[in-house]
């Protein structure tokens, strides 16, 4: 059966309470998912405070303020702070999204800091996406052409060009697909909203001469069509893309070419 | 950790039963899978060279996927273009420090780059005739300066987004082998001055790793974050740099670092010059468009570093909006919400992340922020590494090259114009590949590496791995951070130089007192901050000794004290090191190439330079 | 998702390919479902009528040809999308192998013996056999 | 070559259990499980139509059972799933045109189907009560 709860290992126990920082008075509660590698014990929930006088507005700057100047040992991946790397990607206040574009200012009570749901942890909030980023090349995320490229650009129309908004702009940050209950239960088998939004990215691309081999692949019952439009996945997306859409839109395509 | 021989604290056991090293032979070792990295890996693989990609995050969070404006490249799809205007104005935005043989070749391969891109899949935006739209940026110009060229192609404002994702795909695709999340420590050199490899952590398990090769290349962006504020990610250390200073090699004209006029006040998230190229401007609190004081011709679309002079001059001399008037404005908000949903979407959506402005209706709150190192690891136009030795200025490091913002070609001269550091990734990753595809032969048979390869890198790694002083590494940087910022700043003086000479200094000496708290090795980002912190100081060291040394104002290095560009004295490269017991730093100098390569453009004398 | 097989990512997620289907059982599942708004509707009109009668006017009513005849196309197509809906949760919840293979061949012979089940007592209704 | 730390098992990061509820994840929630409660009450219908089949005895049973309060309130919950599942149905076939994605829409659809259903069920229980009222 698949597990609805944690296994023995992953049970979230009470973690340290760090003290205050001293002589703050606009303080902000964290509440962070910890686990270390090197002790065998199970994950925990660490509380911090933040003094927000000395903090910036995000949630990436509350873990690099905990970071720097209460436990240095907190992990967390961090690089472009303005929501375009994808690196920062955790479930904040019970959503997954970026930390460097949330402000912790919209989270109600405390903030709750967890890793991206349903994933092995390598570290604290630091979970393991290679099964992701497989996924990901398993669509094969480049442009297919066998007739002789010209000495210039492929043209391509700019209706056509449009085709493509709202699905190149993915960062690849897993929030999507680590919000979908069907993802979690089939990791395996299910290709996951950000996949599939990358298959559909190139299958209407204008230039890309792969279309039909693009949809023999994804034509199996769990690749694609598990999906059941839970929507996790586009309210989740910091971009504010819709994979749901460019999955209805594939599924439309497989029936196009086969039913209608 | 079991493995750890030396324990906690104790004393640095270092060798190989102590931190156990698997080793691996490749062809090509690249360093950094960002747009030069990528490219490279992609040309060496269809090479058929065995090349390994080592990134210390996975690709494409590499900071190539924060260019926002686009790539330069003279198609002339948007009217009459030629790459010989291209070369002329990157060659003047260089303010003539630039080499010219190098310069040439960006230039002329610029557009066949980008047909390439686009033959991966970069989803260009598009003109009515299908064609890949282009845009004006920021010293840009066609018939040697006498229109407004449009020569920046762009994907809307994400290019670089586009393209770092497009060659990534670009690898899957011809099966690139990564290792991501190896933090690279150091080059193996052996007695010979050849590099042979580097030595590396595994973050995600722990475990090191010595990889030998007949070529390494290093692709490890740019230093930005020796800075308080810049546009950079957090992952900008210029790891590459200080690798290569550890190695007794020189980096060149670090005193060129580059402010982007445009980063959002307060966050430092940039804003694309791109903005400016449709249709925005700047204003001071007097509701002046007070470019047109400084650039009557080129106005907002001046260079960068003319540009962001210009508006700490206004905010200096109190025109400066907001409360504590330190700032400008950058208006958008006339252009057609269309216009700016189609061509500037990204940073519309950054406005109002970090700045609450909604821009289509406000102006934009920015502030020059340092953006680019135009310094880095001296390379010739095949990414070949340089140093002087025994009096040669263009003596190649055998085995060791270097690409994008890391290295010094030096085509950016001593300022980098808007949209040509994203032609210059793929253009010499590309002109990289090619050079190993002729130098190297698949397979070839590699000697031993030198007994002890590895064992210096293991020793810092230990040192800090088991530092135990009071100072987190976290108040280091932050140190280090305040004392670049303000005293290698956009304007600058002997006296403030100086005084940041000695500052930075301290905080270097400082350092010996460095706190890890952290002991794991595995994702141990304490560990790594420190190292990158490390890798930091060295070049901030070597960035405020070489600008207080060059007594000229050239791009976008400003001397009050001395504001004239000085080409009797000065045309020439800086070439800095640092010795790496006693951390003095030396200088020596590389002549400018006053030459093209080859006969179909002439040298472009030096002039005045007015926008 | 535990597993101690030491496979590349790739080789991971191809796991056995595609199946090369996947588009029918969707399709027959949206079929089915357009073709159960107006049967549903039907049936719980029948049902409504056939309230608080007695089992003569029930099998008068059940046995003629119009209702016959709706009630044998909504006992069909609801035992398909009964068999297609329930294979979908049995993928998804039950992962190990034994157990998943026997519940999808219970669940495709549960419905096979309910449509014939329900079939029959419709056609005797009918035909008063 | 050096031997590999020993990998201790990775967690897996909670999911269910922190996750914040959606609407629109409920209302599927709902689908898969009204789906399943009106596959078991199939079997009430096969049962039903068998003993209808088989004579006015079987049929009294089925009669007697549907008049307990138990059996009401299995009619009510197999009619409101009935009614609950037909419009979720009607739901994802919007979906599957492509259309209804936009936030405010979809959230707009996964509210519909609740408070349609159970509108209608209520609306059904009054019209079978008319019925019944009508031929006492």
């Amino acid at each position: 059966m698949v597990e609805f709860t944690l296994p023995k290992n992953s049970r979230v126990t009470d973690g340290k309470v760090w003290p205050k920082p001293e002589g703050a008075t606009n303080t902000r509660e964290f509440r962070v998912y910890r686990w270390n590698p090197d002790d065998g014990k199970n994950p925990q929930v660490d509380t911090f405070t933040v003094d927000l006088d000395d903090c910036g507005p995000m949630v990436l700057d509350a873990l690099i303020w905990i970071k720097n100047k209460i436990d240095p040992t907190l992990t967390f991946r961090r690089s472009c702070r303005e929501g375009i790397c994808g690196s920062c990607a955790m479930n904040i206040d019970g959503v997954n999204t970026l930390a460097c574009t949330k402000d912790m200012g919209e989270v109600k009570g405390a903030v709750k800091v967890n890793p991206l749901p349903h994933q092995p942890v390598a570290k604290d909030l630091v979970p393991d996406l290679t099964n992701f980023f497989a996924q990901h090349a398993l669509v094969q995320p480049w442009l297919q052409t066998e007739t002789v490229a010209p000495e210039k650009e492929w043209p391509q129309s700019r209706e056509d060009r449009e085709k493509l908004d709202g699905l190149y702009e993915c960062i690849l940050c897993a929030c999507c697909s680590t919000s979908c209950p069907e993802y979690w239960w089939n990791p395996d088998r299910y290709l996951g909203p950000a996949a599939l939004l990358h298959a559909y990215r190139w299958v209407i691309d204008s230039r890309d001469e792969a279309t039909g081999e693009r949809l023999d692949q994804l034509e199996d019952p769990f690749r694609l069509f598990r999906c059941v439009t839970i929507l996790n996945c586009s309210k989740a997306c910091p971009k504010g893309l819709n994979p749901a859409k460019a999955i209805a839109e594939l599924k439309k395509l497989m029936v196009e070419r086969q039913k209608t | 950790m079991a493995v750890n021989g030396s324990g906690n604290g104790g004393a640095p056991a270092v060798n190989g039963r102590a931190y156990p090293l698997e080793d691996h032979t490749y062809d090509v070792i690249v360093v950094g899978a960002g747009g030069a990295g990528l490219r490279a890996v992609v040309g060496c693989s269809e090479a058929g060279l065995r090349t390994a990609c080592l990134t210390k995050v996975f690709p494409t969070r590499s900071h190539t996927v924060a260019a926002q404006g686009g790539i330069s490249a003279a198609l002339g799809n948007m009217g009459p273009d030629d790459w010989r205007w291209h070369m002329y104005d990157t060659v003047k935005g260089s303010d003539w420090l630039g080499d010219q043989d190098a310069i040439e070749y960006l230039c002329r391969n610029a557009a066949a780059a980008v047909y390439e891109l686009e033959h991966w899949g970069v989803p260009f935006s598009r003109t009515e005739e299908g064609k890949i739209y282009q845009r004006p940026f920021g010293g840009m110009t066609t018939n040697y300066g006498q229109g407004i060229a449009q020569r920046t192609c762009a994907a809307a404002d994400r290019t670089g987004h586009a393209m770092l994702h497009t060659l990534y795909g670009a690898a899957l695709k011809h099966s690139a082998e990564f290792l991501v999340e190896y933090f690279v420590l150091d080059l193996i050199m052996d007695d010979e001055g050849r590099c042979r490899g580097i030595v590396a952590l595994n973050m995600d398990d722990g475990t090191l790793h010595r990889f030998r090769a007949q070529m390494t290349i290093l692709a490890t962006g740019g230093y930005g974050r020796a800075y308080l504020s810049c546009t950079g990610a957090h992952t900008q250390t210029g790891d590459g740099n200080a690798m290569v200073l550890r190695a007794g090699l020189p980096l060149q004209d670090m005193e060129f670092v580059q402010f982007h006029p445009t980063g959002i006040y307060g966050s430092g998230c940039l804003i694309t010059e791109g903005s400016r190229g449709e249709g925005g401007y700047l204003v001071n609190s007097e509701g002046e468009r007070f470019m047109e004081r400084y650039a009557p011709s080129a106005k907002d679309l001046a260079s960068r570093d003319v540009v962001s002079r210009a508006m700490t001059i206004e905010i200096r001399e109190g025109r400066g909006v907001g409360k504590s008037k330190d700032h400008i404005f950058l208006h958008l908000d006339h252009l057609d919400p269309k216009i700016l949903a189609e061509r500037l979407p990204g940073i519309s959506e950054s406005a109002k992340i970090f700045a609450g402005v909604d821009v289509t209706k406000e102006p934009i709150p920015v502030l020059p922020t340092v953006h680019y190192n135009m310094g880095g690891i001296a390379t010739n136009y095949h990414g070949e590494a340089l140093t002087k030795q025994g009096g040669n200025p263009d003596h190649i490091v055998p085995g060791l090259m270097a690409l994008g913002e890391a290295a010094c070609v030096s085509v950016h001269g001593a300022n980098r114009l808007g949209s040509n550091s994203l032609i210059d990734l793929v253009v010499f990753g590309r002109a990289a590949a090619l050079r190993c595809a002729e130098l190297l032969e698949p397979g070839a048979t590699q000697a031993n590496l030198p007994k002890d390869a590895g064992d210096a890198a293991l020793a810092r790694l230990d040192r800090f791995r088991n530092a135990s002083g009071s100072t987190p590494t976290a108040e280091l940087r932050s140190r280090m951070q305040r004392v670049m910022q303000n005293n290698c700043a956009v304007f600058r003086t002997g006296e403030v130089l100086n005084e940041g000479v000695k500052l930075i200094d301290e905080v270097l000496a400082g350092a010996a007192d460095v706190k890890v708290s952290d002991r794991s090795l595995i994702w141990n980002t304490d560990l790594i901050e420190t190292l990158e912190f490390d890798n930091l100081i060295a070049q901030a060291v070597v960035t405020m000794n070489s600008a207080a040394n060059r007594q000229e104002s050239r791009g976008a290095h400003a001397r009050e004290d001395f504001p004239e560009r000085d080409d009797k004295q000065w045309m020439k490269h800086t070439l800095a090191w640092l010795d790496p017991q006693t951390r003095k730093v030396s200088i020596d100098y590389r002549p400018v190439h006053t030459y093209t390569m080859t006969n179909d453009v002439s040298y472009i004398e030096p002039k005045a330079r007015v926008y | 998702m535990k597993s101690t097989s030491i496979r590349t990512p790739l080789g991971k997620v191809r796991g056995l390919g595609s199946a090369k289907s996947g588009t029918e059982h969707w399709w027959e599942m949206r079929l089915t479902s357009i073709a159960l708004l107006p049967l549903t509707l039907a049936a719980i009109v029948i049902v409504i009528s056939l309230i608080g009668r007695n089992h003569a006017a029930v099998v008068q009513i059940l046995g003629s040809p119009l209702v016959a005849i709706t009630m044998l196309l909504f006992v069909w197509t609801v035992t398909l999308h009964m068999r297609l809906g329930l294979q979908s949760v049995i993928e998804d919840y039950v992962h190990g192998k034994a157990m998943k293979t026997a519940l999808l061949i219970a669940n495709t012979f549960l419905t096979i013996v309910l449509w014939l089940a329900c079939t029959y007592a419709i056609l005797k209704l009918s035909f008063g056999v | 070559m050096a031997e590999r730390p020993a990998r201790v098992e990775r967690p897996l990061s909670p999911h269910l259990q922190i996750y914040r509820l959606t609407f629109t994840f409920l209302m599927s929630g709902f689908h898969r499980v009204t789906g399943i409660v009106l596959y078991l009450g199939f079997l009430l219908v096969a049962w039903w139509l068998l003993a209808a089949a088989s004579g006015p005895n079987a049929y009294t049973w089925v009669q007697w059972f549907m008049s307990t309060w138990i059996g009401r309130l299995v009619l009510l919950g197999f009619s409101w799933g009935l009614i609950h599942h037909s419009l979720g149905g009607v739901r994802h076939l919007i979906w599957d045109t492509g259309r209804g994605f936009a936030p405010h829409e979809r959230e707009w659809l996964a509210r519909a189907t609740l408070i349609g259903s159970i509108s209608l069920t209520l609306l059904v229980w009054m019209i079978g009560g008319f019925v019944m009222g009508g031929l006492r």
